[in-house]
């Protein structure tokens, strides 16, 4: 016990980090990483998959194919740079926006379809099984990941578990209670806040008045920095830092990604009702893509060919992914009782028949 | 007196008791200025002031607790969740704390407030959108639990649980906010809670149900009803504690019970309901009571929400096995 | 073969388990060199290290969801919730997650997993430390919830739900902790879950039960055996999925139903169980079915605990209302 | 959003204070109610009140008259300094060992032996009709005092709610949420974290790895202060000014009391399976009472002759709350029923009328 009247007891500090400015410039030294050309455009390939895919969504939903969507539009760096910064061996744990990262970890376009499309085969992620579904009740997914966290631990593996969480998310119990589990014991766990200013239509002033959320970390007594989450460049190399870190026993750190939710909150929201298109345009002018873009073509390593070449493959993959979504029929019946348990109990055999009787005669 | 949503009503009544009473505040995710994902509370911030018309942190333990500690203290807490799949987070202060206030405490500190959320399926919703969970809280003693099936209802009963003075559960069946419009006299009166309305008179069946599954019911008789068959129709509305008279009556005319309801039937209200009717009232009964209810399996994501919860055709043949023996 | 008591039968079910499945991880409040407040792992983490027998932080739903991440991952957690009354913050967990793992993602993922806790009253605890909350899980499609009345069913089922490839609730029914000693093999047996246990064969009247209340039931039908009533008392063990042809075959023969349980009696399990034999035995039944159950109210704190849980003399008249008619 | 590399977003200090050492000696400058000889007298008294109490509590668990029950000992500073900074007006709310701090707010020690002795009647509280009970699911109290808090905001009055949480409290997500809402909105909330080392078996560091637990409140972007918690005279200091603050708008706050608890958990505890006897004889040498004694004692304002009269009194006092306790009948079985909701539906009566019938046959 400190015996001192006044003294302080700990001090602590928050970095922000970035690498390019808001018009793709380099602020100061880059990451290692930044001499791999191919790292780069794929990123940026990424990114512009992620974009375009978003845009077909929301248009599918608009036209009633799909249901209600939540947009992306504006946060795929802070997407795509975690992606890159993930091993395959690393398990995910997302809430409902990220499909730069899915994508990245090899989720097909048609798989997101699906789950928005109203069809639990939409969670079937074939080259990364381990990977866990959206989580839409916010908040839950951290308590699993720090639990998926603790199982590596305890084998003493070399993988991480990585969580994303939203500004609105950070108010939920569920993640304190996680951060502080994984300070405890040390565990494999990184997590994302995505700070994307808004929660639904709740501003991130009125969630809290932590000055950052990068400091809910220091709650868990672990180490946190807040980034620029339109820079893909300062989050793969921060990501990719803390994981390495925590897959070599080092413990779990908080990273604060700072973005902007361009789009409506879903397809089912009205943005204009609560925000200004003031701050939507000055969002605009700081979003991720066409800064990357920038710095690559400063750099020599795009151009408008390249541009071209890109647009038309993703338009073709995203083309394919809705034709085999449209084309894929309903479920049967069976399959709302097939995947409960192991071995259903024989009470649910008769719903599952009479379910399917009705479906026939419905047709 | 104008023709308005469930939604709207639901609105009006906000609207009328924080006119007439400033104690009424009103707390939630979204509840303010964007007047609540289904534009519920739509208005009142910008009429009755940010003090009392406030947006939450997204937490719902906390919404429920904060609204127990408002309520302790004079203050009336209308809070949303917004959705009742989220209620889960809520339970430990719903089921530990606002249910038990009064009770643990000999009377001297209680609990008025109401919880209100949407309830159900049937809109295409996203996961975890679309659930009906009012057994869980019907289970607990201490709560009332209500459910209205129209925009008067919706408005009446509402008035009525604001002024309760005691927690109400107050769920409103999402695919019924906008399904009809209605006149709703906005006159301040409440409706009875702890009382079933009786939607369809009839002497053959009688078929009890609540929330949206009393538009399928309804439905349903009509369409039976063509065969001769008379459907005695019971919306129950108040959920907990449930007004079993008005539903034995019914039984005793009848001598046949159907229970129509979306939640999985498992451990459901409607097994309560099931269980109490053949207590008290086994030798009216031509027949076995039936019931016709979701699945016990997960509400499924929405492509297949359709053949999960009950459908007309479903009812209709629920009503024919009821009068079969 | 040692006489010992569902405490310690718990115990050497764990130990078993963790000798012959490395997989196997124990965690909750204080079950590490405490042994958990009852001593249901006392020396297990001596014996098996503090990596596989771990505290976790003071945090329910932070050992559901941590349990969850477990068992997708390969790891088989036995993860205990210090008393029922403190399940809700689990709930979310629970409920979202751990229930429906396996069908929201088809299959892929699977949630093998064991939540123990203790249940019910009777010891004089203070406030909160003597729920049933059975119904509230029992309701979830996707769970199992098992509880045990003896030392040999305990370690028995305790092994078969571990074993399971689905999320299994372990209710500990506190006043049986160390009621009896019973000789209980160590020999990794494990007993089938989803069926219910016949503890006393008869004639006369179904009586279904579980947990403790096995004990008060054993007692009445005793009792009222002196009077030439005999009772056929059924454990049910499994309490979701419930074994109900057992429970319609004893009904089937003896015409009459009495349902005993600790919970309060609104919408709990009891009702499910009333519901479902009247619906599929309806005339077979020779008269109503009847509950002896909880009241509808908080479980009082201990003074007046026994006047809450029905005793013997209440399962008595129990019985003879239900031979009444 | 910040444009330099590498700079830093936030910086925090935990400050640390007391005002006595071990033996009850000055190590700084005193708060000037230590002028106020009747004031230290009086919560010299409560802690000693506090602390006969308890043990009399412990005897009657140990010879079968009493339920469970959580010993306060060694954490009667903490209580009591809370109890003496609050007003009246402001609202309680408390886990369950804070005997101290309902003593000081006219809490009888009658209705605490009620609680404890299984009878809902022990939370009668006269003099304090606004204040909550004991609380016993962990954590849950928070929300419910920052929603208390909250009404005192609406209702523009000058008053606080203070909370009561543990070290094993803070790791539930209802401490944080209720820390956050309290800092968004700026409530009159004064949290009081006490640190007593153990929950149950856990110690505070397998609980969390934040060195501190006041820099909790970091997370919820509002101070916090760490303080000797076995110093009476700090916790009133350090507790009164945040009161104060608070209820002139100045926003929540939190304050970490390092105490210990000396006792095991409960009676039904025994915790000398899982810590050592070192470890308790010392938190003895710091204990909260000989501490303050000494300090009264050297400044000449106690001595023998009145710690004779007080223990006199206490013992007095106790012997009448047993008394009376001892001789209160068991409610009768209507009072399951009477006070669920203000209008019991009508099967409540039937069962109401059962459960007398039963009572009367069981004499
Ligand atoms: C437990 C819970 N409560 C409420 C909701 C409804 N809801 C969906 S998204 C959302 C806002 C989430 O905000 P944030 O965490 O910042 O993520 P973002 O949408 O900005 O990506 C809300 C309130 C929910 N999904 N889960
Ligand atoms: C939600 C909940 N979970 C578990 C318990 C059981 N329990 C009672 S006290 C306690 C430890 C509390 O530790 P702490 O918060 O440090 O308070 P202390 O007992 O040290 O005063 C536990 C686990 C409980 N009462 N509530
Ligand atoms: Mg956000
Ligand atoms: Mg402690």
């Amino acid at each position: 016990m400190l015996m001192s009247a006044h003294t302080v007891a700990a001090r602590f500090e928050i970095p922000y980090r970035a690498c390019l400015d808001a018009d793709g410039n380099p602020i100061g030294p880059l990451p290692s990483f930044a001499q791999d050309a191919q790292l780069l455009r794929d990123m940026y390939r990424m990114m512009v998959r992620a974009r375009a895919f978003d845009a077909k969504a929301v248009n599918l939903q608009r036209t009633g194919k799909l249901g209600t969507y939540p947009s992306c539009l504006g946060q795929e760096a802070t997407h795509v740079g975690v992606g890159a910064a993930m091993d395959p061996e690393d398990v995910l744990f997302t809430v409902y926006r990220e499909i730069g990262t899915k994508f990245w970890r090899g989720v097909d376009m048609y798989r997101i379809l699906l789950y928005w499309g109203g069809d639990e085969r939409g969670t079937l992620y074939e080259r990364c099984p381990q990977d866990f579904p959206f989580c839409v009740p916010i908040g839950s997914q951290m308590p699993q990941a720090a639990g998926a966290a603790l199982a590596m631990q305890i084998r003493g593996e070399r993988r991480c578990a990585l969580a994303f969480v939203g500004d609105g998310g950070t108010s939920q119990g569920a993640f304190y209670e996680a951060i502080n589990f994984a300070g405890a014991r040390s565990l494999p766990l990184v997590c994302v806040i995505v700070n994307n200013r808004w929660a639904i239509s709740v501003p991130v002033e009125r969630q809290t008045a932590a000055q950052t959320l990068a400091q809910k970390a220091i709650a868990a007594g672990i180490p946190a920095l807040q980034i620029d989450g339109n820079d893909v460049l300062v989050v793969r190399e921060t990501v990719g830092e803390a994981l390495e870190r925590a897959r070599s026993g080092g413990g779990p750190s908080v990273i604060e990604a700072l973005t902007y939710r361009i789009a409506d909150h879903t397809t089912s929201d009205d943005a204009s009702r609560y925000r200004t298109s003031e701050e939507v345009q000055e969002a605009w002018a700081r979003e991720p893509v066409v800064r990357l873009g920038r710095y690559l073509r400063a750099r020599r390593l795009w151009d408008d060919a390249a541009e071209e070449t890109l647009k038309r493959e993703c338009s073709d993959e995203i083309e394919a992914a809705v034709r085999r979504y449209l084309a894929t029929p309903k479920q049967s019946t069976d399959a709302m009782f097939d995947y409960l348990m192991a071995e259903p109990p024989a009470s649910l055999q008769l719903q599952r028949e009479q379910a399917r009787r009705y479906a026939a005669t419905r047709g | 007196m104008a023709k308005i949503t469930m939604v709207e009503a639901i609105n009006m009544a906000h609207a009328w008791e924080m006119e007439h009473d400033p104690s009424v505040v009103v707390l939630g995710e979204d509840v303010g200025i964007n007047g609540g994902v289904f534009r519920a509370t739509v208005g009142l911030q910008q009429r009755f002031g940010a003090t009392r018309v406030q947006d939450t942190p997204l937490a719902e333990g906390l919404i429920a607790g904060t609204a127990i500690g408002l309520a302790a203290q004079g203050i009336r807490p209308v809070a949303e969740i917004q959705f009742m799949g989220f209620i889960y987070p809520a339970l430990d202060q719903i089921a530990s704390h606002m249910a038990r206030l009064r009770n643990r405490t000999r009377g001297r500190l209680t609990c008025p407030l109401v919880l209100r959320m949407p309830h159900g399926g049937g809109i295409h919703a996203p996961e975890h959108h679309s659930e009906s969970l009012e057994a869980l809280l019907c289970h607990h003693p201490g709560l009332r639990v209500v459910c209205p099936s129209s925009p008067a209802r919706a408005y009446g009963l509402l008035l009525a649980a604001i002024r309760d003075p005691d927690p109400v559960i107050f769920l409103e069946p999402v695919r019924l906010y906008r399904f009809i419009r209605q006149d709703v006299e906005d006159d301040g009166r409440a409706l009875p809670i702890d009382s079933c309305f009786v939607l369809r008179e009839g002497s053959d069946v009688t078929i009890v149900t609540w929330g949206a599954m009393t538009v399928e019911t309804l439905k349903a008789a009509e369409q039976i009803a063509a065969e001769g068959v008379s459907c005695e129709v019971i919306d129950v509305a108040s959920l907990a504690p449930i007004d079993f008279e008005t539903i034995l009556d019914s039984v005793v005319k009848t001598g046949r019970l159907l229970i129509v309801h979306e939640a999985p039937r498992n451990c459901a209200v409607g097994a309560e309901i099931a269980a109490t009717v053949s207590e008290q009232a086994l030798y009216d009964l031509l027949g076995p009571i039936r019931r016709v209810t979701g699945y016990d399996t997960v509400m499924p994501l929405y492509r297949l929400e359709y053949d999960y919860i009950p459908s007309p055709a479903r009812i209709v043949d629920g009503i024919r096995s009821t009068l079969a023996e």
